[in-house]
């Protein structure tokens, strides 16, 4: 059964410009916690601005998105109630990240594991974003 | 529709907005034109029944913006 | 059943080689102009052509609405005028038109909707017409099933009133007036396709159409969504866009909705037909399209804020969905009269305004194409607005243009 | 299992349909036509049914051949019209996305036979019950309703969820169904398709009739698949081919029995029935030839045939033989009228799922909206944000508490929650070059550490934003945005920058809810934050429209010295984490005055400073406002910049914003009220402009107002009326900054 949490991440940073090592090239993935989000942009989990100085553009955004994930062996059925993405583990297993909107909201979806999904969200949607999903969690059970 | 982001792939049609034609540029010196001019940059855009290019962006996916060919007739995709 | 239908409604004749007058496109807009031309200017030399069957584009796919409330006075003032000819429609051409003055509602949800509402109602009792600020416990009066209650996402603050708006049946509108030109010794030609425009010197001579050529003194292109395609055959170039519009219509129910209701800002516009059924439309698709269907999520959301002003259409089923061809200008307002060629004229760009606007659009163009000069309820809506930047900006300032 | 129907108790059996059990007690009537009042009874056994409609529950028409029995299930015959009323239990509707490889609708023999074939995920859904499938997601009682772009398969699963599936590929394996035959009095009850009868067990009583098989073609159809008139099976069958939809089994006419020949009937053609949910006979059909029409599509709105609740699911193909044989033509020639979905009926709380009540859309709050909640707020709904529109005190009616919020900002200290306006990091060696053309104003010659008002119009010179542009080094900037634009302006400056300009190197990013600010504004406010910071704020050190880093309170933050009230003001911007801390030690200080949009509204209005989307809508340009000086005369082009010499843009009576000031001080003009020169003629009056801002100034004592007015800038002094609903209110044009015009406050409590 899908349970629905908040996970702290102490910083996150939007590097921009030329990859870095060990910076994802490919499209919707992610290399441990850089996540690729366009073909010149990534966020960094954990990053802060300072460490990456030397980037085109570093911007800090700790406090922009607020990390909520999904766990469970119902978490995809969960999400697919208000996602369009392909959410079968073979499109979306670990490793895997998207923007995307969730009902009606943005998100970073990333796929942390194989019944274990994070969504990125802005802090002034989370509430709403939650009680969405505690309640699509409830129509799964039903 | 799918859209084909030529980043993300193909999504939704939800998470993109629209842009009309393509291939308008913005005068390189507006000032030069007659008025009749300025307003054909502003408000004339083709508007063909079938095969359209026309600009999209990843609006609530990798925010990038692209072109594509589309049949308005049809709906069809055509690269 | 066809009970309320007439016995007689129109010829099928072959189109002649030349005529004064040439229509094109026998939709609501371009058999009001043409009977307008025999009726009111005495020119009966007038064929009205078609490409697929008669009154088979927006005029029977829209959601009927009538209402004359518009925010600027040059729209005010053509709509209202199209309003009075609604008044006095059905006795004209004899036709039951179902014509019913129900009354329309318009929401407002914000604080910037009461001031947009307001300032709307101020101006158009200004210009004569009738209009009203309701506030929301009136609005629960005039029509009961409405939730005003101020604890729901985004409660009714109020809204304009108009009693003389309400709702016709759209084909008897066209068949009203097809009935009525072919009466006057109209010629209306369907399954004739417009495939070219000949021009001379600057002047448009004559069409090529599916069925040969056809000479006229005198073209109006009435075309809605396919305006611009007919204009580029003759080289001028319109600012329109031709967008997906959807609607739908529930199945039958008793009659529960006494009124229109429209909402801009959580985007409804519903209204109860004679018959039974929810006539509801739903928001612009954002893409060019000629396709004549829209996107199913459009559908999704326009449910979803039904049910947040009617929670009794829970019940309810839709039946059946399906898409018009709106011809959406830059500055949502039409585009009525000459163009750069000499002899043809256009009337278009009517948007989601077009049903309504049925007769004085075809009485004003009418009147243009009979004097060679804009009437002059339809001067304002000139092509060359655009150059002057006089636009006419009803979604700008009131965003209510359905 | 007992059940009851119109009132009359009957037996049924698990497994049963509504349908099938009156049958099987031998009611083979008990309904009514619609219109014409003539006794009707069950027809078909599937979602075709014309007759046997019911009211079930909460469902005000279903049909009874799709009805499952429940124990104690109690079931009304509908005439027609449902009835709807408030549902007794609410219901829950859900929503699924799923994607698969192929989707097969209908599992007769060929949808059961091209779902086994396989080719990846596989989904078979069917409208009745249905076996399992080995490697199949098999969707029982689902209803595929529609078909739209992109292999967009919509499904509804037990009339409570909602499927969207997307699939590579469709299989339409959705079979025929029989059609009706005519003769008089075809309608009357028991009289019923052939092949109901059979699966009905043959009831006494009942009348079997065929005329043979209509391919069910609706979502071939949506599908955009093209059909032909097929004489053997006497009804439009699909043509050619789709790339990612096929037909499988009789839908596409293969293996459907001959159709028996077809003529017109004798009898009285008033009682030959076409379509049963209409009352349409064969006589509609000729009165409407009769009148001239020709197309089906005609005859069909003519006569209302195929228009009911079955959208000529068992009439269409009847009406167009009929025509076809009064016109003299071949059926084939007449087209066939367009399918639209959906399929069957969908109700309207399925398609708002659970995106209804609180759910219908986000509300969207700042870190310390808990905080507002606690102090009582009163909340504006902007955009999607919930803000604090004024902070009463018990007892405090909206007034009372705005005129005491504005005072406490004018006279000692106020403090607001900020926090909602868009925020846009822009960074790269050419920002200053972006916001050069897109701001009217320069941006370039903004020096580092301090920051700029500016505004942006769209390509046709109205005014499209405003906000605040700070420097925060030589390539880096952040631009705030109005609350309700912050998106828009991003998407503005993407669209500039990716689809014009890709050779600038600049990058944009949201930062809106990286921080929390709050506004510390009034002549004390100097006085009160000084001592919860170390950042100096003599007006020496700290300049107006400078930027300091330091701490506030404890928490490092960035302050800027703006002002949208014409007081010394300070916006304190902290991690937005922290933003509820910091309001807290704010108000733990002791002195500020919590204040809402009502006051800062009213603050800012008698300065004259224009909220975007209220005194101005899209056809006004910065001129309009009084704001030239935000027009850069040096730049040579920045976006809109040409429109500005349209003739009609630079004429000299175009509405301009000016004060209005009601000949009585205590008469509050409504906002949106229209002004007229004379109130005397009849209408249509011609108007001056109207009302966009009105207000009580407790720093005016009176009530004055911003209006937008032709050529107002020339009518200073001149009176102008405002014709209300019950009055006329005269009232005098006036400059429009109508507090401090020297701007003598906003260092501070002047001298």
């Amino acid at each position: 059964m899908a349970v629905l949490r908040e996970v702290p991440v102490e910083a996150q940073v939007l590097v921009r410009g030329e990859p870095r090592p060990r910076f994802p090239l490919e499209p919707n993935t992610s290399a441990g916690d850089v996540l690729w989000l366009g073909p010149d942009e990534w966020l960094v989990l954990g990053g802060r601005e300072a460490e990456y100085a030397d980037a085109a553009v570093a911007v800090d955004v700790s406090a922009a998105r607020v990390v909520l994930e999904l766990a469970g062996d119902d978490a995809r059925e969960v999400l697919a109630q208000g996602c369009s993405l392909d959410l079968r583990s073979g499109s979306f297993g670990p490793g895997r990240c998207a923007q995307t909107l969730v009902a009606r909201t943005e998100a970073i979806l990333h796929c942390a594991g194989d019944d274990a999904i994070r969504l990125l969200v802005r802090p002034s949607f989370a509430p709403y974003l939650r009680a969405w999903l505690e309640d699509a969690i409830d129509g799964v059970r039903r | 529709m799918l859209i084909p982001c030529p980043w993300c792939g193909e999504r939704d049609e939800l998470e993109f907005s629209y842009g009309g034609e393509a291939g308008v540029p913005y005068p390189a010196d507006p000032a030069a034109l007659t008025d009749g001019e300025w307003a054909a940059y502003l408000f004339v855009r083709a508007n063909p029944k079938g095969p359209f290019r026309e600009r999209w962006v990843h609006a609530h996916g990798c925010r990038r913006w692209f072109d594509l060919t589309r049949d308005t007739a049809t709906h069809e995709i055509l690269g | 059943m066809s009970e309320g239908q007439p016995d007689f409604l129109w010829r099928s004749p072959e189109p002649r080689r030349a005529y004064e007058v040439v229509i094109v496109g026998a939709g609501g807009h371009g058999l009001a102009t043409a009977y307008y031309l025999a009726r009111e200017h005495g020119i009966t030399d007038v064929a009205v052509l078609e490409k697929g069957w008669l009154a088979g584009g927006n005029i029977t796919r829209n959601t009927t609405v009538i209402r004359s409330n518009y925010l600027w006075d040059e729209s005010a003032a053509i709509y209202e005028h199209a309003l009075q000819l609604w008044e006095g429609l059905a006795e004209e051409l004899d036709y039951d038109l179902l014509f019913d003055q129900r009354g329309v509602l318009n929401l407002a949800h914000t604080l910037q909707d009461v001031r947009d509402s307001r300032r709307r109602v101020y101006a158009n009792r200004l210009s004569g017409i009738d209009a009203e600020w309701l506030e929301p416990e009136q609005v629960a009066e005039v029509c009961p099933i409405l939730d005003v209650s101020p604890d729901v996402r985004y409660p009714v603050l109020g809204a304009t009133y108009q009693p003389r708006g309400g709702i016709a049946r759209h084909e008897n509108v066209a068949w009203g007036y097809a009935r009525a030109a072919d009466a006057l010794g109209v010629d209306l030609v369907q399954e004739c396709e417009v495939t070219g425009i000949e021009v001379e010197r600057g002047r448009a001579v004559a069409v090529r159409t599916t069925l040969g050529r056809i000479a006229a003194g005198t073209i109006g292109l009435v075309a809605a969504g396919h305006s611009t395609l007919l204009a580029d055959l003759a080289g001028v170039r319109l600012p329109l866009q031709s967008h997906p519009l959807q609607a739908l219509v529930s199945e039958l129910y008793e009659q529960v909705l006494p009124c229109v209701v429209m909402s801009n800002a959580v985007h409804v516009y519903v209204s109860q037909a004679h018959k039974g059924e929810l006539v509801m439309g739903a928001g612009i698709d954002a893409y060019n399209s000629y396709a004549q269907r829209g996107s199913f999520h459009v559908i999704e959301r326009q449910l979803a804020a039904a049910l947040e002003l009617f929670p009794l259409f829970a019940s309810a089923s839709v039946l059946r969905t399906w898409g018009g061809i709106v011809d959406v200008s830059p500055d949502a307002s039409p585009i009525l009269g000459p163009t750069p060629v000499d002899g043809l004229y256009v009337n278009c760009g009517w948007g989601t305004g077009g049903f309504k606007a049925t007769p004085a659009s075809g009485r004003t163009f009418a009147w243009t194409l009979a004097h060679g000069e804009p009437h002059a309820l339809a001067a304002p809506f000139s092509l060359d607005r655009f150059a002057t930047g006089a636009l006419v900006d009803e979604h700008g300032a009131a965003a209510v243009a359905h | 299992m007992r059940f009851s129907f119109a009132g009359v108790e009957y037996e049924g059996r698990e497994g049963e349909t509504l349908a099938a059990a009156l049958v099987r007690n031998g009611v083979l009537g008990g309904f009514r036509s619609p219109y014409r009042d003539r006794p009707r009874g069950v027809f078909s056994d599937g979602e075709e049914e014309p007759n046997a409609l019911v009211r079930v529950g909460d469902e005000p028409l279903a049909r009874a051949t799709l009805v499952e029995l429940e124990e104690g299930l109690v079931a009304e015959p509908v005439a027609g019209k449902g009835r709807l009323e408030p549902p007794r239990r609410e219901r829950r509707y859900d929503s699924m996305h799923a994607h698969c490889d192929v989707l097969v609708v209908g599992a007769g023999p060929a949808g059961r036979a091209a779902a086994a074939a396989g080719g990846g995920d596989v989904i078979l859904a069917e409208l009745g019950r249905c076996a399992p499938l080995d490697g199949v997601r098999v969707l029982e009682r689902t209803a595929v309703v529609g078909l739209y772009d992109g292999n967009l398969a919509v499904a509804v699963e037990r009339g409570r969820r909602l499927w969207r599936i997307r699939a590579r590929r469709i299989v339409l394996a959705t079979g025929a169904v029989e059609r009706p035959t005519l003769f008089e009095d075809n309608d009357r009850p028991g009289v019923m398709l052939a092949g109901a009868f059979k699966r009905y067990g043959r009831p006494a009583g009942a009348t079997p009739v065929s005329g043979g098989f209509t391919p069910r073609v609706q979502l071939w159809r949506q599908a955009g698949g093209r059909l032909r008139w097929d004489d053997r099976v006497g009804a439009p069958v699909p043509d050619g081919e789709l790339r990612a939809v096929a037909c499988a089994g009789s839908v596409t006419g293969e293996g459907l029995p001959d159709a028996p020949p077809f003529a017109l009937p004798d009898g009285e053609e008033g009682r030959i029935f076409v379509d049963l949910e209409r009352d349409a006979t064969v006589a509609d059909v000729r009165r409407a030839v009769a009148a001239g029409l020709r197309s089906v599509e005609h005859v069909k709105r003519y006569t209302t045939i195929g228009t009911g609740p079955g959208q000529g699911r068992t009439s269409g193909v009847l009406a167009t033989r009929v025509a076809a044989e009064l016109l003299g033509v071949h059926p084939g020639e007449l087209g066939t009228t367009t399918a639209r979905p959906p399929y069957l009926p969908v109700p309207f709380a399925l398609l708002a799922g659970r995106n209804r009540g609180p759910l219908f859309d986000p509300v969207r709050v700042t870190p310390l909206h808990e905080r507002h909640v606690e102090l009582g707020a009163v909340f504006e709904d902007v955009g999607q944000w919930k803000r604090p529109r004024y902070y009463p005190r018990s007892g405090e009616e909206m007034d009372a508490a705005v005129l005491r919020e504005c005072a406490a900002v004018r006279e000692r200290v106020g403090m607001q929650d900020v926090s909602t306006l868009g925020k846009i990091d822009v960074q790269g060696p050419d920002a200053a070059e972006l916001l050069d053309r897109l701001y009217t104003n320069l941006i370039s010659t903004l020096p580092v550490g301090m920051c700029r008002y500016g505004v942006m119009c769209r390509a046709d010179g109205m005014v499209f934003d405003d906000g605040v542009v700070m420097r925060l080094g030589e390539g880096r900037f952040l631009c705030t945005t109005t609350t309700g634009n912050a998106a828009a302006v991003l998407a503005w400056m993407e669209e500039w920058l990716q689809t014009e300009w890709p050779e600038l190197r600049v990058w944009l990013a949201s930062v809106t809810e990286q921080w929390a600010a709050v506004a510390v504004a009034g002549p004390d406010a100097r006085e009160f934050l000084q001592p919860l910071t170390g950042v100096a704020l003599d007006a020496a050190s700290f300049p107006f429209m400078a930027i300091r880093e330091g701490e506030v309170v404890g928490i490092p933050a960035r302050v800027c010295r703006v002002s949208f009230s014409g007081e010394l003001a300070f916006e304190v911007w902290v991690d937005g984490r922290r933003g509820h801390e910091l309001w807290r030690a704010l108000e733990g200080a002791g002195g500020a005055t919590p204040y809402g949009t009502e006051a800062m509204h009213v603050l800012r209005a008698e300065k004259a400073y224009p909220i975007v989307g209220q005194d101005t809508d899209g056809t006004v340009t910065p001129q309009d406002l009084g704001m030239d000086w935000v027009v850069s005369k040096k730049k040579g082009h920045f976006v809109g910049k040409r429109s500005f010499d349209r003739p009609d843009t630079s004429r000299a009576d175009r509405k301009q914003l000016v004060a209005v000031l009601p000949a009585d001080p205590d008469e509050l003009l409504p906002e949106g009220a229209q002004l007229v020169a004379d109130p005397d003629v009849p209408p249509p009056v011609p108007m001056l402009g109207h009302v966009t801002s009105s207000y009580r100034s407790a720093a005016l004592g009176r009530t004055f107002a911003l209006a937008l007015v032709r050529g107002g800038r020339g009518r200073v002094g001149e009176t102008v009326h405002a014709p209300l609903e019950d009055r006329v209110v005269p009232a005098v044009l006036a400059e429009p900054v109508l507090y401090d015009p020297e701007g003598r406050r906003r260092d501070g409590r002047p001298a």
